[in-house]
Formats: C-alpha cells, structure tokens, sequence
C-alpha cells in the first residue's frame, strides 16, 4: 500500500442537518479531513443506491452517508429508508467482492458540526487503511459483517 | 452523453475577502476552470472579491446578457446563505433562477481545511462538480399557494399574549392555545420584575384580560394541541380541549364551588409547591379566563363517586360531571411557538439540599413566598410558617453553566437573584449574601440594579458554593444552615450560617419539547431549546417555514426579550398574511405515466400520503400540494418513473462524476 | 540582554511565565484532565475538607499552573493535603479531574524534590516499597517505620493502639506475600520505563 | 449459586479482619459464591497514584489481568474495600479514556506474560451486589434478629460513591443504599449529613492532625445526633475512626465514644450469627455498650406519644434520587 495515499470519499448529505453540519463546522473553522466531497440532497431517503455504485465506480475510495438522527428526520420518517438501503448495500458491496466498509452511514444533527468534522476525519482514516479501492479484489473484513449490521439494526426503524 | 446542445456556462469564483482567498488560490481555480471545463460549455470564469456585492451581481446579470449565459455556477459561501441572493440576481437578468448553482468553497474548503494547494484542488472539484450538474438543471417556476390568514398560537405566557395581541390587533384572526387553565404564564407567579421593581401583575393582568377579550383572538386553555399537518399557509391542527366539568357558558366565575370544595391539593404549578388549591379551581384570582377546571385526579366524585358539593352549591348549575374532551380542528396560515420554559429541578443539585433541607428554597417558591397574593401573603419567612430569617444566602447559576447539569448561562438568573437579595432587604432586613461565579448584567438598566443592591448592604461572595448542610462544626452553625464556598476573591474557604438559602434555579427546555418539536416539524438544539433559522438575523423564524419560536421556547431569556420577540414573530406573520400567497420550493416529485408499471412500491414510502393510486388507470399519482420533496420516491422506484425536479438522478450523477473530475476531457479525445 | 533594574526584580517581572506548565500537567494526569477548562469558580475550594490547612486552594494552584508558575505550585503542600475524596471532582461544573492532577502534581513535585514537607512523599514510597517486597501492604512495617521517621514523639502516644491492634489479630507481625513476586517485579520494571507525556 | 470474582484487598486480612470474617458469615444465607482472585496484589491505595503513574496502574491492571483470566461465567469483580473498589474501576475506565495509558499499561503487563482490555470487566463494590443483585427483599427475608432500637448512623465515606465512573450509587452526596440496607435489617438509621464525608484517608499517617479534625467532625455530629454506632463500608473508614478516635480525644480533650462497626458485621447480627463469629470485638473502641441495646428483647420503637400535631408550616418538595422509580430501593 502506498504510504501517501490520499483517499476520494463522496460524502452524502440531507439538506436539514448533516448538510447544515458542515456549514457549521465551516462557521466554527473546526479543521477536517479535505478528502471528503459533499453533494447537497434534500433528504437521505433521496439516496439512490446506485448513485453508490457510481461513485465507486468513478474513482471513489469511500462512500459516506449522512442523514438525520433516527426520529429526528425532517421528512418524519425518510432517514430509517436510507438506513435500511444502506444496510442492504452493504450486503451487495460485500457481494461484489467491495469491503461493506467503504460505506458509511453517520447521523450528524445540524448543531453537530463538531460531530461531522470527527467523523470525517475517522472516516478518510478508515478508508486510508483500507488503501485504494480495487475492483474484484478479495474481500477482507467480511467475518465482522453481521456483527456491524446488528449493531445498526438495533435501531428501532 | 447528450447529443444537446452546449449551455453556455459563466462560473464565478468569490474571494470573500480574505476567507476564501486566504487558503484557497482562487485564480487559479477560475482559470482552471476556463481551461478544464471549456469543452462543457464554460465559456466565462471571473474571480472577484465579494461576488454577494452589488457589483458582484452585476458582473453576472451583465454577463446572462451580454454572453447569453444559459448557466450560472457561483462557488462562494453555503447556498444556505447567498443562494437566494444569486437567484435572484439571475431571474433579474432573465435567466430562471433554478438554472444557478452554488459551489460552497468556504464552509466546504477554505475555512475548514489549512494547507493551501490542498484546498485549492478540492475547491476545483467542487467547481466542477457544480459545473456538471448546472447544466443538467431545468428551468422551474416556484409554485404559489394562498395563504390562510388565520394565525395559532400555542402558549399563554407573556410572549405568546403579546404576539397574538399585535395579529389581532392588525385585524387578522388568532388562536390561542394554553394547556393550563389560565393564560399568564411563568409571569403571573412573579412579584416584582427587574430591574424596575414593577409588580408583575399589574402590568401583566391588563395584557391577560385585553387578550381574553379581545374580538380577533379565540382563547383556547386547558388545551393540547394534538395535530399538525400541511405547510406554510395551510396548516391543519386538531386542538384536544380537556374537560373542565364546568360550562363555560353558564359559570359565572364567581368562586363558590372553589370555596364549597373540600379537597385540598398541593398547587405543584402556580403555586410552586409551596401553597394549597382546590380540587376545582381557578389557579388565581386574575385568571383569564376566570372559569375553574376540576382536576379529575384529585375530586373526592371522581375518586368515590360522592361529594358533588360544587355542584350542590353552584348558583348557575355550570358544574358538569359528564363532560368530556373535545377534538377542535382549525386551519391556519402560521404557527408561532411560546411554550415556555420548565424551572431546573433543584433537588437534583443533591449537595444543596433541596428538598431534604427544609429551608432551602427555589427561586420560584420565593416568587410564591414574597408575592402578596402567594402563601405567606408576602410574608418572607422560614418553612415553618412563621420564622423570619435572619441571614439569607442567595446562591447563582443552580443547574446552570454545569456540565453536571445544564450547560448553557439561564440568563435571568443573576439579575433574578439580585431581585430577591432586594426583596429579602426591603422586606425582612435581613442580612444577604449573593454567592455568584460571574456577575452578568448586561442591558439597559441592570447594572444599575445591582449597583443599587450593593448599595444596600448585600454581600458578594465570589464562588460556586460547594455545599449547603445542616451538620454544624462549630456552636455559632448550631440550627444553622451552613453554606460553605471558596471565596474566590480572598482565596479562602468560608463557612457561612444562614437561617435561609435560595436558589435562583435556571431555566430548562419544557420537558416535551422534543416531543411538541416532532408535531411541529422543527427541531432541537443539543441543549433542548428549538432552533431558530439563523441565530443572529433570523431569532424567530425556524427552519419550517410558517411556524415561528419566541420567548424561552427558543432559549432563556428575561421579559422585555420575551416580549420583543413576540411582537417580532407577528411582524413576520403578518408580513406572511399581506402578502395573499406564499412561493413554494418548487422541488417536488412528479410520475412519469409513460413508464410507471402501478407496483405501488412507492405507496408506502410517503409519510406525506402525497402518493395516491389511481387504480383505474393502474398508474400511482403524486399530489404536488402534499408533496414535500424529500425524494424517497425517486430512489425507490424500480421503473425510474418518477423523478425529481431540482435533485434528479441526472443532476445527482453529473455532480458526482464532477467531483471525481471525470468530466475533464471529452469522451473519446 | 538588557540589564534587569532593581524595580523590575521587585515588580516580579523577572520571573518566566512558563505557559508550557499546564499542558505538561494535563498530558500527565491519566484520563482526560480537563484542566484548561477551569472557570475558576471555586467549587474545588469549596468543597475541600482541608481546604483551610492548604497554602492555596486547587483553584488558585489551577490558576497559577495557568500562569507557568512552576516553583510555586510544586513547593506548594495543596496536593500533599488532598485525601482524595473527590468531593471536588463530581461538583466541578467543568469535569477537572482534580484528585487525578493532585496525584500528577505530587509525582512532578517528587521528581523536582520540590516539597517542603518530607513526611507525606516519604509514606508513599515507603508503602509501595513494601509492595515491591511483598506485593501486599504490610501496615506493621509500614506504620514502624513510618512513625519511628517522621513522628518519634508521638510514638510512646500510639503504643496503646498499637498494642490493641497486635492482640486483637488486627496487626500481623509478618508481611504477607505473593506468590508470582517476580511476575510483578518484571511489570513493574517495564512499567517503569514507560511514562505518560503524549 | 451467583458467582463473584472476589478481590479481598489487604486490609481484610489485617486492620481489616472483622470485615473479612463477617463477609464469610453472611455469603452462605445469601447464596453467594466469592471465588478469590488467585495472587492478587495490593492496588496501591492511594499512594502509588503519586509517584509514578504507570507503575501505579500497571500494579492495579494486574489484578484486572488476573481476574479476567479467571472469568468462568462471571465478570463482575466485587471488591469490599471502597479504596480498591475505586482503583480497580479507575484503572478500567482511565485505560478506555486515555488509549496511550492502556497501551503502555499493556506494555508493562506483557512484561509478565498478562494484558488486560479495558472493559472486559465489571468493577462492583460489595454492598451494590447486595443492594442491588441480591436485593433488599431477600435481604429482609434473612433477618431473623431485628434491629429494633439500635440508633446507627450510616457512614459511606468518599471513595465509594464518588467518582462513580459508571453511574452505580443513587446519589454522589447523599447516597441512599447503605440506609436501605440498614433500615431493612431493621436499625433505627439516622439521616447522617456527612454521609459521604471524608475519614482522613491516610492523613492519619502524614498529617495527623487534619486527620483528627475530619474524624472530630464525623463522630461529632453522629455523637449529636443521637447515634449508638456508625456503620460503615470501608475498612480505611473504619481504621481511622475506630483506631484514631482515642487520639482525636486526646487532641481535642473530647471525650466521645462511637464505635465504628462494618454494615456486614450488622448483618450478621440480624441474620442470627454470634458476634465472636462476626469479629465483634476487635474494634478498638467497644460496640458492647451500644449492643446491649439489641442485646436480647428489643421493642419496636414507637412514634413519641401525644395526638399527632398539625403541621402548619409550608409543604416540602419531595426528595430526589437519581435512581428515582427504582425497584430494589424502596
């Protein structure tokens, strides 16, 4: 693995808070990771899988997801949706011999700019270690699947 | 790719003074964008120092005419700041609005990352993701609904009173919601009021009655409201009024069923805890309306099925044991917030002993205790009814500025308890102490306050005290309560006995505010108090258009902010209701007929119920009115039939390729 | 260097404001010290049950480790007074894990020898002396050695409790022991080596 | 059968002894099963924490090492001294807190062949697995010699319920589970103020003197209160107040007498065991006196004579607990 490699992560946001997160950690110059690019939707429920798929297929190392906490969706209800496609893409990237961990799935309320900048920065360090995506390569970190995708299924969706 | 034709694309690049330009090389980044993204049609880039200017605007009205842009892409500040203002500028020039993007390099870029020729190439790829999908975008036309013009209101403290009397006095109907008996609030418990030493209820009471009858206001008390639904100009509510068990059309208000009633109940609300009421009552005898509620909990008839003295005694026959809740549905145009704040729960503060020690005491109780309609009929004396003090100890910041507990500064509180160290000298002569960690006093008027309080006598102490306790060392602490701190300013810790303590406890979200925030549509801060759309230029609009925060609801706050920001939210309410209609975003869902199959996937997934199925024509249909954008529809349908206008798939994929700058060189060169 | 007036000297101005103090605490205290969060409001000196027997309360020591003031918080007997008893720690509003930089500041003022006072570093080093002996306390030895040290005078007052202690079974005269004392002595030795600065 | 890993502490096997002896006598009616950390070591007090840091929580890790080897269907470590309890935990929580502090801690623990993961374990002190897994019902249900009529104060000192890293006790100043557990035995307790208060520590040993004022304090206003004996949960605790007590007199020419008893010496006593079984009696300053109060015929303490005075005074707000609603204090 190349010791300098900088990571491309697309990162997803909801117009109402993880959107707003950023602009806050932004307004409060709290420093972050500049690997992540963010695209404005108004909504996490609004995330396409395939727009994933896209991303990873375009030169994208890592995929980051960021939505309303669980109850606290602007739409009522939309973010549990996101929660269940990205829990189901997981599955498929595991299928397509992509490590589930170049997805991330993060809930950041608008106040949470100190939350997202962290995230952020752990995520591009998640994926650095994961190195540059490869298409077909073996998968690793498949055996901790289950456990990751109960941990969020715990969530009452 | 489309065999379309080329947008003509003007990408314009802000320096924001130096905020951008400090660590983002944005020369660089223009003329890259010239050379990179010409083949997409960019046929201007220009940097300039503020683009927000009006001379910023002009360059880009002056190019949409001169060049005959097609397409604008401003990369500057958040659109949640400016994008409006670029729009704007575009429609000017006559170019549809929607067809302007914004490239947010400062939040984005400049002000959170450091290393310059980092930042500069990010701040490309945004460009250029940005420039990719401009040109995917539509023209749309923003969608205009009536607006109702009736206004609700949901509490009757001071700021929700003083808001619903500038609507109604504007001449537009009001609704005004309160789940205590009474309106009033927070305020109708208080003696006086700082820094003026006015007595709280002459100048509230005048407010109170004028909004009880006042021909524009509905007053709805002893009510929840149970259900929001619909937007900006036209909300459904569903209002629960509880049954009083007294007709309102036939009390009098005269008083004798609370005279006759026999049960006696601690009043844990307006009285604080600290004084008794009936089982049918009026919470005081100011209380608009002046009609009792019997509360069901406690009445010897609802409990034993006897007694019904009330209603042996009531001289109208208004006393209704048979009544029951009543569902009331309004339609209005906007919702203003004023529900007010809950007192911090002192006892939780354990080493002050609140609640184990008796003469320790909150700040609301001492409201009660020095208020000459309260208990003690103002008489300021220990907890066992008779007792004047003779040392009292006022100790600040009680749940507040704590990580503990509350982590926010309650405001009131300094000047509050300056307030009581007054009462307590005026009234009792006691000796005062005042134990503050820092003395806040700003605005008009308050430091004058306090000037006056040390002129009277009353001791500061610099410290947060570590404890109250009742466990004497020494003779002189024997039947004393003991309040030990850090003098601070001395570097010494003192013991200090007093015969009373209060507590200017601080003031916390109401405990369902994240609850009342859910049935609203607006949300929380991590501290609990609901969150205004800007903190500094927009204090009393939320993120939700038509619904509107004032008073301690959207954060601690004394009177005269209360009432400035209820009079502020009625601006804006009317502003809302003169201007007949209201602009929605035009971002919605839409079916494409041609291609949907009728598998309902997408049913389900609105929590809107915008989605319909029109069964015979096997399609599902989408109502603009009801949909609010959200766009779960546009991922999950199978068939790609329905799409979204302002965040379609094809804007969504050009921004990514964009950003992964895919879209540099032509296919095929 | 410009040469120092009289005045200045007297003025205080001579002194270096060593700024680097208080991150060099805060890294040596386990956890998460908290320490350049301090408001200085007092709570600490407020709730200290010693607090009057101390040169200065934790909030000043906190406002003079602030101010690089080093000599002078670690000759100062704040630490060495504190019992521990975190009544401070759970009331500061600022989450200061005081009790821990007490320990951080004994240790500092240890490795200084900048304590006035021998009695208080001496018993510790005796105690874990024993525990490097013995890898149990042995309060006999311990308590002998300790007193005949620092109290001599006061020790012909503490025979009776003594003497009760040794006759009711509540004193042994021999150390217990472990078994694996040199497991123990090789952790303590790698331990050692191994301090907090980062 | 519960299962416990048991870390005694050294003090149970000195100064310590009766609280050692008792404990035995009571984990049989109450169906526990202590299984002793095998060659656990001294935690260091409070002492260690001052010199070196590393050193000092390497020493404190080696038990948590040790004991999570012995895991066997159990992972809560019970300590009965407030001292190891709040090192054994400190240790646990500080190497999750501050990662480079596990990490070198490990390091030093490798040195002897042992590594410990912050969290494996659950650090309990003994009167929580009372109050709380054994629970004041059964509690109840064992006692067979009531203790009517015995006046005591319950002493928790600090280190028990404070820092409290993970939310255990109902209150940090004024904890309520040594009173329940006291009341359920069926003592007369007294609301002790200074609860939670601070003995000395080893003051005793380094400053002599602030120690006699803070054990002054204790006694006094137990004294004042009207107390038989104090009850307490910690052998340091009862140390310095039972041992020092002649000379806090002496140093202030008081003349006070409160013995200082462990909660499970009392415990035992309910429960019917003989107070030579119980290590009643080694304490320095006699319980006999106060025990004879309970000593054969108790009668149940009766509310003062007279008709019931009507309280005229203004209402109390009701009293606070952070565990507020839960089952087992009642």
């Amino acid at each position: 693995m190349a010791d300098n490699f900088e990571p491309t992560i697309i990162g997803f946001t909801c117009n109402w808070c993880s959107y707003r997160a950023a602009d806050l950690a932004g307004t409060a110059r709290m420093k972050y990771a500049p690997n992540v690019r963010l695209i404005r939707m108004m909504c996490s429920g609004r995330l396409d899988p395939t727009f994933v798929l896209r991303a990873l297929s375009g030169g994208a190392d890592g995929v980051m997801i960021t939505g309303c906490h669980p109850g606290e969706c602007h739409y009522i209800e939309q973010n549990y949706k996101a929660l269940r496609r990205f829990l189901l893409l997981r599955r498929v990237l595991a299928g397509l011999g992509i490590e589930p961990g170049r997805v991330k799935l993060v809930w950041a309320s608008a106040a949470e700019g100190a939350k997202f900048a962290s995230e952020t920065t752990l995520f591009v360090e998640e994926i650095r270690k994961l190195g540059p995506l490869n298409w077909g390569k073996a998968v690793t970190g498949l055996e901790n699947l289950q456990e990751e995708i109960s941990k969020f299924e715990e969530v009452p969706a | 790719m489309t065999d379309k034709k080329l947008e003509r694309v003007g990408v314009y690049v802000c320096h924001c003074g130096s905020n951008i330009a400090g660590t983002v090389d944005v020369v660089d980044v223009a003329k890259w964008a010239q050379e990179k993204l010409g083949h997409l049609g960019v046929v201007i880039t220009r940097e300039y120092k503020f683009m927000c200017s009006s001379l910023g605007q002009e360059l880009i009205t002056k190019d949409i005419k001169e060049l005959g842009l097609t397409r604008v892409v401003v990369a500057a500040c958040s659109p949640h700041l400016h994008e409006k203002t670029f729009r704007t500028a575009a429609k000017n020039a006559g170019l549809n609005p929607y067809l302007v993007e914004l490239a947010s390099i400062r939040e984005q870029v400049s002000w959170v990352h450091t290393d310059k020729a980092v930042a500069t190439a990010k701040a490309k790829a945004v460009v250029a993701g940005a420039v990719s999908r401009v040109i995917e975008n539509v023209a749309l036309d923003e969608i205009k609904v009536p607006i109702n013009p009736n206004t609700l209101i949901v509490g009757g403290g001071i700021a929700g009173i003083q808001s619903a009397l500038e609507i109604a006095n504007a001449g537009f109907h009001v609704y005004l919601v309160e789940r205590e008996p009474s309106i009033g609030g927070h305020m109708a418990q208080f003696d006086k009021t700082f820094p003026t030493l006015d007595c709280s209820a002459c100048i509230l009471t005048p407010r109170m009655v004028e909004a009880g009858t006042h021909p524009n206001i509905t007053l709805l008390t002893w009510s929840d409201v149970v259900n929001v639904a619909g937007y900006v100009g036209n909300f459904h509510v569903t209002i629960k009024k509880k049954a009083r068990f007294v007709n309102e059309e036939l009390c009098t208000g005269c008083g004798i069923c609370q005279e006759k009633c026999p049960k006696k109940v601690i009043d844990e609300v307006y009285e604080a805890g600290l004084g008794y009421r009936k089982a049918v009552y009026t919470p005081f005898a100011q209380a608009v309306p002046n009609f009792p509620v019997m509360d069901k909990e406690n009445c010897t008839y609802f409990i034993k099925g006897t007694c019904k003295a009330c209603e042996k005694f009531c001289p109208t026959g208004a006393i209704d044991f048979k009544q029951e809740d009543q569902l009331i549905n309004i339609d209005v145009g906007n919702i203003v917030l004023a529900t007010g704040y809950d007192l911090f729960d002192a006892r939780r503060v354990s080493n002050y002993g609140y609640g184990r020690l008796p003469n320790v005491f909150t700040s609301l109780e001492f409201e009660r205790l020095s208020n000459a309609a309260g208990p003690t009929s103002g008489n300021i004396v220990l907890r066992d009814g008779k007792t004047v003090p003779k040392n009292v100890g006022i100790i600040h910041c009680v749940g507040s500025r704590d990580k503990n507990f509350n982590n926010y500064c309650s405001v009131i509180c300094c000047m509050q308890g300056l307030k009581f160290a007054h009462l307590v000298h005026e009234r009792t002569g006691a000796t005062v102490y005042n134990f503050y960690i820092d003395m806040r006093t700003a605005y008009k008027a308050y430091d004058e306050f306090y000037q006056r309080v040390l002129e009277e006598g009353t001791l500061f102490v610099r410290g947060k005290v570590a404890e109250v306790t009742d466990a004497a060392r020494y003779d002189r602490e024997k039947g004393k309560l003991i309040i030990q701190v850090e003098d601070t300013l001395a570097g010494k810790q003192r013991r200090i006995p007093v015969d009373m303590v209060i507590l200017s406890s601080g003031l916390q979200p109401r405990s369902d505010a994240k609850e009342v925030g859910k049935l609203f549509g607006i949300s929380c801060s991590t501290d609990g108090w609901f969150t205004e759309k800007h903190p500094k230029l927009d204090p009393v609009a939320t993120m939700t258009e038509g619904i509107y925060i004032v008073g301690c609801a959207q954060g601690p706050k004394d009177i005269p902010s209360s009432v400035a920001q209820g009079a502020a939210a009625s601006a804006r309410v009317l502003d809302k209701i003169l201007q007949k209609e209201v602009a929605l975003e035009p971002i919605k869902a839409m079916v494409d007929k041609d291609k949907c199959s009728g598998c309902r996937i997408c049913n389900g997934l609105c929590p809107f119920n915008a989605i319909a199925f029109i069964a015979d024509d096997n399609i599902s249909e989408i109502n603009p009115a009801l949909c609010q954008g959200c766009g779960t529809c546009v991922a999950a349908c199978p068939a790609g039939a329905i799409s979204g206008t302002g965040f379609s798939d094809e804007q969504i994929i050009a921004q990514i390729d964009g950003l992964l700058l895919r879209n540099l060189e032509p296919v095929g060169a | 260097m410009p040469h120092m007036t009289d005045e200045r000297v007297r003025a205080g101005l001579a002194r270096e404001e060593d700024l680097s103090l208080l991150h060099e605490v805060s890294m040596k205290t386990a956890g998460v010290s908290h320490l350049e969060m301090c408001i200085q409001c007092g709570t600490c000196g407020g709730s200290c049950p010693v607090a009057q027997a101390m040169d200065h309360t934790p909030r000043m020591l906190f406002a003079m480790l602030r101010a690089g003031m080093r000599d002078e918080v670690l000759r100062s007997n704040t630490m060495w007074l504190c019992v521990s008893c975190y009544h401070c720690v759970v009331r500061c509003p600022q989450e200061v894990h005081i009790a821990d930089v007490m320990y951080t500041l004994k240790s500092m003022a240890i490795q200084a020898k900048l304590y006035t006072d021998s009695t208080a570093p001496d018993f510790s080093q005796t105690f874990i002396d024993m525990i490097k002996m013995f890898g149990r306390s042995y309060e006999m030895g311990l308590a002998s050695r300790h007193y005949l040290r620092h109290f001599p005078l006061r020790l012909p007052g503490m025979m009776p409790m003594g003497y009760g202690m040794l006759t009711k079974g509540r004193m042994s005269m021999m150390p217990k022991k472990i078994k694996h004392m040199d497991q123990l002595k090789k952790i303590m030795a790698r331990a050692k080596q191994l301090e907090l600065t980062s | 059968m519960n299962k416990y890993l048991f870390y005694p502490g050294c003090s149970m096997e000195s100064s310590g002894k009766a609280y050692g002896d008792s404990i035995r006598a009571i984990v049989e009616p109450l169906d526990l099963n202590f299984e002793e950390i095998d060659d656990w070591n001294c935690c260091g007090a409070t002492e260690y924490l001052g010199i070196n840091l590393i050193p000092a929580y390497s020493l404190i890790a080696r038990n948590l090492a040790l004991a999570a080897k012995q895991m066997n269907g159990t992972h809560t470590v019970v300590a009965p001294c407030s001292a190891c309890y709040l090192n054994l935990a400190k240790a646990d929580y500080y190497m999750q807190e501050r990662p480079t502090l596990g990490e070198r801690v490990n390091e030093a623990l490798a040195a002897g062949d042992l590594q410990y993961k912050p969290g494996t374990l659950d650090v309990r002190h003994l009167i929580d697995i009372l109050v709380y897994d054994v629970g004041l019902e059964t509690i109840r249900s064992k006692v067979v010699r009531p203790l009517h009529g015995l006046k005591v104060v319950p002493y928790m000192g600090c280190m028990l319920p404070r820092p409290d890293y993970q939310h255990r006790w109902s209150d940090h100043e004024h904890p309520t589970e040594l009173d329940d557990l006291l009341r359920a035995l069926g003592a007369d307790v007294i609301d002790y103020p200074l609860t939670t208060e601070c003995c000395g520590g080893h003051m005793t040993q380094i400053g002599p003197e602030t120690a006699f004022e803070l054990i002054r304090r204790l006694i006094a206003d137990a004294d004042e209160r009207g107390a038989h004996l104090m009850a307490t949960v910690c052998p340091m605790c009862q140390m310095n107040i039972d041992a020092y007590q002649n000379e806090t007199n002496h140093y202030f020419g008081t003349h006070y007498h409160m013995p200082v008893l462990f909660f499970t010496q009392l415990m035992g006593l309910a429960f019917g065991k003989e107070p030579d079984e119980l290590g009643i009696g080694l304490e320095l300053v006699s319980s006999r006196n106060a025990l004879a109060n309970i000593g054969i015929e108790v009668p149940v303490t009766q509310e003062p004579a007279g008709p019931h005075k009507k309280y005229e005074g203004l209402p109390m707000p009701r009293r606070w607990t952070k565990h507020e609603g839960k089952e087992a204090v009642k």
